[in-house]
């Protein structure tokens, strides 16, 4: 799946979105908007214009366009599509054998018609990174999607979205042998990069000396590839190889090293995150870096807060229990509040069942300590900015997606219902049609399954009665 | 009272004759009662006559003066060397006639480990596997049978649960227990009447159970095999009974030896047990030395090491006490000290170890 | 018909305390905005005192004194009926199929450090019970979760509850006995119905026994205290199928005359399919966590709102964690999983205090914040079994477990 | 926060991702760093100051200031503000050479590791806190870790401080301290010779890797220069050339034929020699720059390894384990190869190996002069190497060699050898307060000073 077949994909997106967004215009009018970008506002009315929301505001001062479609909802709250900042689920297997596989990519493997994402719509989730597993050195390319449609070109908002890196040693091999390979995989890159400058160098001299020798005047033609740019390291004169030529199995080591794609760095031990953040830096992306942490990883809070990584994605427990050996009491440690007071913004991963998606880690978060607009900002516009789409995502305001989601009352709340969503102003998921969420929450028997009335004989009715007689 | 290495005497080689009897002294002497300087002890036929300070010689006597300190040998509690396959039947759950006794080979050539350490007494006990493993045996290194059934061993640990064959519970095991403890037959009936009871366990809750159950009989004997006994010390003071440490590893839990410190603090009698065959005996001293840096007072340890362990093992060994076998160690230096080494050993008065001039 | 023999003997209890001397200092002070008494039962600003244990007052609209414990609400301790913390198969004898004359107590491990991790989830008292290896696996224990590492501290005296299981545990394992049985796994009942059987011939032969005293067998006198309803017995059920089979076996024993069995139902995930049953014998069910996709052990599937439907029929339900003490499958996120599917606060509330210290005939001494009962309390930073707060503090028989911090 | 930068030839020695580290790592070795923030001064009183094994002071005192012994003396007298500590004997911190201690569990036991995987990648003191602290209380400073197992080759290991660092990070003095290497796990008798063969055969290729590339840089300079003179010859006669083709071309075109340009022949470039990292370390170990822990126990893969690397002069090998090296012992005295004895007890049930097993080893080999150390044998027993080294003691081992055994020669060994195992002026201040003799079990240290910080009191706080 090289280069070429990347770019014919956003060639068929851009051909089917424009189809979508062509002329419709949306307006939902809501009892209260949570905007998460300054107050909510009470009975207030989202205008949604070929998929991007144009205006926000209280009922009194939007004017809803003569042919705008108007959704009426007086007694729901509408609250930002939730972002699933990392998820390598709805994929038929996460990761391929090859340790270092940097040329694959998820969209080759993202199974649009997977019971996550049907789950994730019902959690009100509207945008998800999807990234390769954590069983790998370096993994393949991951892409930004929408739970929703029947192609993956259909469900695709960012077709180029970063790539996993696994510290945490790959089933079967040790830290030590993994972290060689990692180390290795970016040494060969330089290696080769120099060779190939010092194959060009040498392939031009020979050309100026033969020049002198037949009597030609002699222009070396420039380069036809680009400075190599990099706050790690760099090879001097790169410009001389055109990219083109590079062999494409390592051009994405050349894009991380060149800071221009997000890596998701996975780590679940301290120690993986302090060799995390050396190898981060030596080869120039610690700014590019977002960690995903294991429970266990607030040990080295202040080195993570210290390097200045892009994101920090918390692991789903959110309160770790420990006992050191030979220790009589147990050590709790409260993950979400230890990260808000070291001022470290971190995002929230959903363990993908109903009981335990965003919202309901958001309100965890609220019971342990952590401050509510804190908590809803782990699953907004928290995870946006850690995915880079905070422009696009993440908050009801003008300019950004239209991804709604109508609740039935506070986020927060265990009674709150997920009625409506909205996926760039179009209706995507409506509660009164989820018969597998009815039959769970609301014991509704699907058709068919159960009589009228449950006939229940007492098979032992006579020889109790027959006593009586 | 710390040990002056006094000045080394002259030394005197002279071949131990067993006629008449034999003198032997030594800088320092680790009597029943406490360390004596430039003490003597009088050996004959193969017993401690006498021990003190300023011993003159008898008649017949016949004087070797040593460098380094004498000692009783050590007991080494929980051992199936030499034993083969006879640690364990695994035919049947209760095994209260079968004696260990029987599997003792004297041949072994595992044994001269044991004297090379310094140790004069073993407790050969079964391999946990059965609920009644058999009766106990105390036996010398490659030398005589001095107690044929010392306790019967019971294990109280989950190690006692075949898949298939009742017992499969701790419920189940006690209820069988207790009902044996009705009608006691076999071995069962001669606890009390000169066999104690060595209840096997692993963890505190087992060890518990196992006290528990001593307690209601009211058997004498000890806990073997709980690490961390320390916790039981109330239950195990109120049932009057010992504990058996385990072999104390490098990487042990630091509150294994703190508990040994615990229990030497309420007088509770301790041994040190070699656990699984392959421990070098050596590893007897190295855990009392390891208790002792976490606590346990000096000669508490060394009384674990000889005639506490005796007396737990409910046989004559591991003491000078006048009437007993003269079982003895000559150390270059304190046998607390692992700088020092064995530099013979005496089993009944004959020496069984180390060359002859010093 | 609840029961009636239980009642007696808890009130003899409560007169025997010795008459008050002088009242001894109190231990422990703790404040609340809001205690939740019991089910029903808010006392604003309320100061609970504790002396040796025990609650000694409850003395509404009082501000907090300094230096007193002071949280936004106070409930009772929970009481979880299905705990499972038991050290796995060894704690239920397998070698027979009906065993009643042992108990699990022989087996607890107070050391082990769940306990700690489960009283901190605000659960202070618990029914063990025997692993369901067994068609019957023997007495059940009720034991508080805190306390001192010694049985004797633990345990609280409450209904005698024997322990059995019906549905495809009990039978796993077993393989059919070609030729000559090497152990007695090879004998015993390989399918459901072998179960079954092996429940009606064990109440058939204490029946006989109470008849023809040479037909005594070991262990028929525990199953006929069941046939009297002295002894009450936990059958775990999960499918509408066994649940029939459990209210059948007691219909039979009223039908033939035998007797009338006291039944609990453990794990009823199914039993809102056909609660008529219940309904008819008024067999209480404790209900088993929660589960996210509905789908639970032997293939049931347990609606959400099943607390909602089986409340509404009168039916008397507890819920259970099995012992998990995670931030979101411990007992406390349970009973809020039920408010979602349907409950009110109050009957969430009831389901983990007073309707499991009744079903465990402990109702005198825990489930509710009363003078004179355990000072088993659990302190809330918000409203109880809210998703946006959470267990703050737990005081088990008066010692603090678990500290604000 | 304190930096070492000790004269050696291996790179800057930095703090494993100490965090201020982390922000100017690149710039240190720019410029001198400015000295170390005055910390307070430590001044130790004793009635014996062991300043190596063999030299003694008697009531001397002992300066430590920014992580070093700034003096050792009889006359000194404690500076103004200078905390004072008074003890009976003070020595060096002890080393053990042969270790496992702080590797997570996966890596402690490996199959697939090559000569590039490094034990600093492995360190895990979150997960050892416990068996750091329980060896820094037993009085070991410093340790060698290699990753465990009985892999052929272990790959780099590691010199590391056992006193945890500020962030709980580990202080590794050496990242690349030395090769590991295991000999002889197998039964076969051919087979472990077949092992100690392969070392030789890596070794040789290593030299032969280090010859190639000495030869290209020759070639290529050679050849650099000819080709410069050839082009300054053409550039020369450029114009000359440039006239004749434009003549070609003008007749070209008349004759109607195709202009053929003149072809250009130099002689080839030579090719570089490929990019081998496992062929660089191990020529970087023919050339002596790395040692060679080879852990070895019987006769015949031990006499097989000193023959087969007799021709590599300038390797410096040492010997792990080495159970029946004895016999061996006059050329180990030869070549100087020190060997790190394991003294642990084994019982009957020993690995296959170590069949002949001895506690008198270590002193057997003191006796004929071999260097001998005293190592944990491969594993996290760390903390009980004062206990072996008494065993070895109480097993023939004279005391003051003991003593050497765990300080000076260990260093030595390991390249440390101008920095650690000695109390002396510009050492490193890892120095053990102890109340008697340092080998005797009895004795029990009261504080252990590392990095000259007190990393351990025994009456609590720093």
């Amino acid at each position: 799946m090289n280069i070429s077949s990347i770019t014919r994909l956003t060639a068929a997106l851009a051909l089917t979105s424009a189809v979508a967004f062509g002329g419709d215009s949306h307006a939902i009018k809501v009892g209260k908007v949570i905007t998460m970008a300054g107050e909510p506002i009470e009975n207030g009315i989202v205008l949604i214009e070929s998929g991007r929301i144009t205006a926000v505001g209280p009922a009194s001062e939007i004017q809803i366009p003569w042919d705008a479609e108007v959704f009426e909802a007086p007694n729901l709250v509408a609250f930002p599509g939730q972002v699933e900042a990392c998820t390598s689920q709805g994929m038929d297997r996460a990761n391929e054998s090859i340790d270092v596989a940097p040329f694959l990519n998820v969209v080759d493997s993202v199974d649009p018609v997977n019971f996550f994402y049907e789950e994730m719509l019902r959690a009100g989730i509207t945008t998800l990174n999807v990234q390769q597993g954590n069983s790998t050195v370096i993994a393949g390319r991951g892409m930004i999607v929408k739970p929703s449609g029947m192609t993956v070109a259909a469900m695709t908002v960012r077709p180029e979205a970063g790539i996993k890196i696994a510290i945490t040693p790959k089933r079967g091999k040790s830290r030590a042998v993994q972290l060689m390979i990692l180390r290795e995989a970016f040494a060969g890159l330089r290696r080769t990069l120099e060779g190939l400058v010092q194959e060009a160098n040498d392939g031009n001299d020979h050309a100026r000396r033969e020049a002198l020798a037949q009597g030609r005047d002699f222009e070396a033609e420039d380069g036809k590839g680009r400075a190599m740019t990099g706050s790690g390291w760099i090879v001097e004169g790169l410009e001389a190889v055109p990219r083109a030529s590079i062999d494409s199995k390592i051009l994405p080591l050349l894009a991380i090293v060149e800071g221009r794609i997000s890596v998701y760095m996975a780590c679940s031990t301290p120690m993986d995150v302090l060799h995390g953040l050396e190898i981060a830096k030596e080869n120039g992306f610690l700014a590019q870096t977002v960690l995903l942490l294991g429970p266990t990883c607030w040990k080295v809070s202040d080195e993570i807060k210290a390097a200045g990584v892009r994101g920090v994605i918390l692991s789903s427990t959110l309160e770790h229990t420990e006992r050191a050996p030979f220790a009589e009491e147990d050590t709790v440690t409260v993950l979400p509040t230890h990260f808000a007071e070291k001022g470290i913004p971190f995002a929230l991963a959903s363990q993908n069942s109903t009981t335990q998606s965003l919202w309901f880690q958001a309100a965890r978060c609220v019971a342990l300590g952590v401050d509510r607009e804190v908590a809803l900002a782990a699953i907004t516009s928290g995870p946006a900015e850690v995915i880079g789409l905070s422009s696009e995502v993440g908050t009801i305001e003008k300019g950004k997606h239209g991804n709604l989601v109508l609740l039935s009352g506070d986020p927060l709340s265990l009674q709150t219902q997920v009625r409506y969503v909205f996926i760039e102003g179009k209706l995507t998921y409506d509660r009164t049609t989820d018969t597998r969420l009815q039959h769970l929450m609301d014991g509704v028997q699907p058709e068919g399954t159960s009589a009228d009335e449950p006939v229940v004989e007492d098979i032992h009715e006579e020889e109790r009665t027959a006593g009586d007689k | 009272m710390n040990i002056l290495i006094a000045p080394i005497l002259s030394a005197l080689c002279a071949v131990s004759g067993d006629t008449g009897s034999l003198v032997l002294q030594a800088e320092v002497v680790h009597g029943p009662d406490g360390p004596i300087e430039d003490g003597r002890i009088l050996i004959r036929d193969g017993k401690i006559e006498a021990i003190g300070a300023g011993l003159e010689l008898p008649g017949d006597g016949h004087l070797i003066e040593l460098e380094g300190h004498l000692s009783a040998g050590l007991v080494a509690m929980g051992d199936q060397t030499g034993l083969k396959g006879e640690a364990l039947d695994s035919t049947r759950q209760i095994m209260d006639g079968a004696d260990l006794a029987f599997g003792y080979d004297k041949t072994d050539d595992g044994w001269g480990a044991f004297l090379e350490a310094g140790v004069t007494a073993v407790l050969l006990t079964p391999k946990p596997g059965a609920l009644v493993g058999g009766r106990t045996a105390v036996v010398k290194p490659a030398g005589a049978m001095v107690q044929r059934r010392a306790h019967l061993h019971v294990c109280f640990s989950n190690a006692a649960f075949k898949s298939g064959v009742a017992p499969t519970s701790y419920p189940g095991a006690i209820s069988m227990l207790e009902q044996r403890m009705e009608t006691p037959t076999g071995g069962f009936a001669l606890l009390g009447k000169g066999l104690g009871v060595l209840l096997a366990a692993k963890t505190r809750a087992e060890g518990l159970r196992a006290v528990a159950f001593a307690k209601r009989h009211g058997l004498t004997g000890a806990l073997t095999g709980v690490s961390r006994a320390g916790d039981l010390v109330d239950e195990l003071h109120d049932a009057g009974l010992g504990v058996i440490l385990p072999p104390i590893g490098a990487a042990a839990d630091p509150r294994v030896a703190a508990s040994a410190a615990i229990l030497g603090k309420k007088d509770i009698p301790l041994a040190f047990s070699l656990g699984a065959t392959n421990r070098s005996p050596h590893a007897l001293r190295i855990s009392a030395l390891r208790c002792m840096k976490a606590g346990l007072a000096r000669d508490a340890a060394w009384k674990a090491l000889t005639s506490g362990a005796g007396e737990i093992a409910n046989a004559p060994v591991g003491s000078l006490a006048v009437g007993r076998a003269a079982d003895l160690v000559l150390w270059s230096g304190d046998p607390l000290d692992l700088t020092s080494q064995v530099e013979r050993v005496w089993i009944e008065g004959k020496q069984v170890h180390g060359d002859d001039d010093q | 018909m609840i029961y009636p023999g239980f009642l007696i003997s808890c009130v003899l209890l409560a007169l025997a305390s010795p008459a008050p001397e002088a009242p001894k200092p109190v231990d422990l002070t703790v404040h609340a905005d809001y205690l939740h008494v019991a089910p029903g039962e808010v006392v604003r600003n309320a100061l609970i005192q504790i002396r040796d244990g025990k609650i000694a007052s409850v003395l509404p609209g009082r501000s907090a004194p300094d230096g007193a414990l002071t949280v936004h609400s106070i409930m009772a301790g929970m009481i979880d009926a299905s705990a499972r913390v038991t050290p796995g198969d060894v704690a239920v004898e397998q070698s027979k199929e009906v065993i009643t004359n042992l108990s699990v107590t022989d087996s607890l491990d107070f050391f082990n450090p769940a306990w700690d991790r489960l009283a901190r989830t605000g659960v202070t008292t618990t029914l063990i019970a025997p692993p369901d290896y067994n068609v019957v696996g023997g007495f059940s224990v009720v034991v508080k979760t805190s306390g001192p590492k010694r049985v004797a501290a633990r345990v609280v005296n409450g209904a005698s509850i024997l322990r059995g299981a019906i549905g495809e545990l009990p039978s796993a394992g077993n393989s059919p006995a070609f030729g000559r049985p090497t152990n007695f796994y090879a004998r015993r009942p390989t399918t459901r119905m072998g179960v079954e059987w092996e429940w009606r011939k064990a109440f058939f032969d204490a029946a006989q026994s109470a008849r023809f005293p040479d037909a005594e067998f070991e262990g028929a006198d525990v199953l006929r205290a069941c046939l009297a309803g002295d002894v009450r017995i936990f059958i775990q059920a999960w499918t509408t199928a066994d649940i029939r089979t459990a209210v059948y076996l007691d219909e039979e024993m009223q039908a033939e005359g035998y007797g009338d069995l006291d039944i609990v139902i453990d794990a009823g995930a199914e039993a809102w399919k056909e609660p008529a049953f219940l309904v008819r014998t008024g067999t209480p069910v404790v209900l088993p966590p929660f589960p996210a996709t509905g789908r639970l052990g032997e293939r049931a599937f347990m609606p959400w709102d099943t607390g909602r439907k089986l409340t509404d029929l009168g039916i008397m339900i507890a819920l259970s964690a099995h012992g998990e003490t995670g931030l979101k499958e411990r007992l406390s996120a349970q009973a809020g999983y039920a408010i979602r599917g349907g409950l009110t606060f109050d009957e969430a509330l009831a389901c983990v205090t007073t309707t499991p210290a009744r079903l465990l005939g402990v109702e005198k001494q825990v489930g509710a914040v009363k003078s004179g009962m355990d000072a088993d309390l659990v302190l809330w930073n918000g409203a109880p079994f809210s998703a946006t707060s959470n267990i703050v503090g737990v005081v088990a028989s008066g010692e603090v477990v678990l500290t604000p911090r | 926060m304190h930096i070492d930068t000790q004269p050696s030839r291996r790179g800057t020695l930095t703090a494993l991702l100490a965090p201020a580290l982390l922000a100017w790592a690149p710039t240190i070795s720019a410029q001198e760093p400015a000295d170390p923030p005055a910390e307070t001064q430590i001044f130790i009183k004793a009635e014996r100051v062991i300043v190596q094994p063999g030299k003694e002071l008697k009531d001397a005192q002992v300066l430590v200031q920014g992580g070093k012994v700034l003096a050792v003396g009889t006359d000194l007298v404690a500076p103004e503000g200078a905390r004072v500590i008074e003890t009976k004997v003070v020595c060096a911190g002890f080393i053990d050479p042969w270790s496992t201690l702080g590797l997570d569990s996966a890596s402690a036991s490996l199959k697939d590791t090559n000569i590039l995987t490094r034990a600093v990648d492995a360190l895990d003191p979150f997960g050892s806190a416990v068996h750091l602290e329980a060896a820094l209380r037993a009085g070991i400073t410093g340790y060698g870790v290699a990753l465990g197992g009985k892999a052929s080759v272990k790959g780099l290991g590691a010199f590391v401080c056992t006193a945890n660092h500020a962030d709980g990070g580990l202080d590794v003095l050496l990242k690349d301290s030395f090769i590991g290497a295991t000999v002889g796990s197998s039964g076969d008798a051919f087979d472990r010779i077949g092992y100690a063969e392969r070392l030789v055969k890596y070794i040789k290729a290593g030299e032969e890797y280090r010859v190639e590339q000495v030869e290209y840089t020759h070639e290529i300079a050679k050849w650099r220069t000819e080709i410069a003179e050839s082009e300054a010859k053409l550039e020369k006669d450029f114009k000359k050339a440039k006239k004749s083709r434009d003549k070609e071309i003008e007749e070209a075109e008349e004759d109607d034929k195709e202009f053929k340009e003149e072809s250009y022949k130099e002689d080839r470039q030579p090719r570089k020699p490929r990019f081998d990292a496992e062929k660089e370390a191990w020529a970087r170990v023919a050339e002596g720059t790395l040692p060679l822990v080879v852990e070895a126990h019987r006769y015949v893969e031990l006499s097989a390894l000193l023959d087969g690397t007799k021709a590599f002069d300038r390797l410096r090998l040492v010997i792990a384990g080495g159970t029946e090296v004895l016999p061996l012992a006059a050329t180990l005295v030869k070549r100087s190869i020190p060997v790190i004895v394991w003294p642990t007890p084994l019982g009957s049930k020993r690995p296959a190996g170590m069949r002949a097993h001895d506690l008198s080893l270590a002193g057997a080999l003191a006796e004929k002069d071999v260097r001998v150390l005293l190592g944990s044998g491969g594993t996290s027993g760390t903390r009980d190497l004062p206990l072996l080294a008494a065993l070895a003691v109480g097993h023939g081992l004279e005391p003051e060699k003991a003593l050497a055994a765990l300080t000076t020669e260990a260093a030595r060994a390991l390249d440390m050898g101008n920095i650690l195992g000695k109390v002396r002026a510009g050492y490193r201040a890892d120095l053990l307060l102890l109340d008697g003799d340092p080998i005797s079990t009895t004795t029990s240290i009261r504080q252990v000073i590392s990095a000259g910080k007190i990393a351990f009191n025994v009456e609590g706080g720093q």
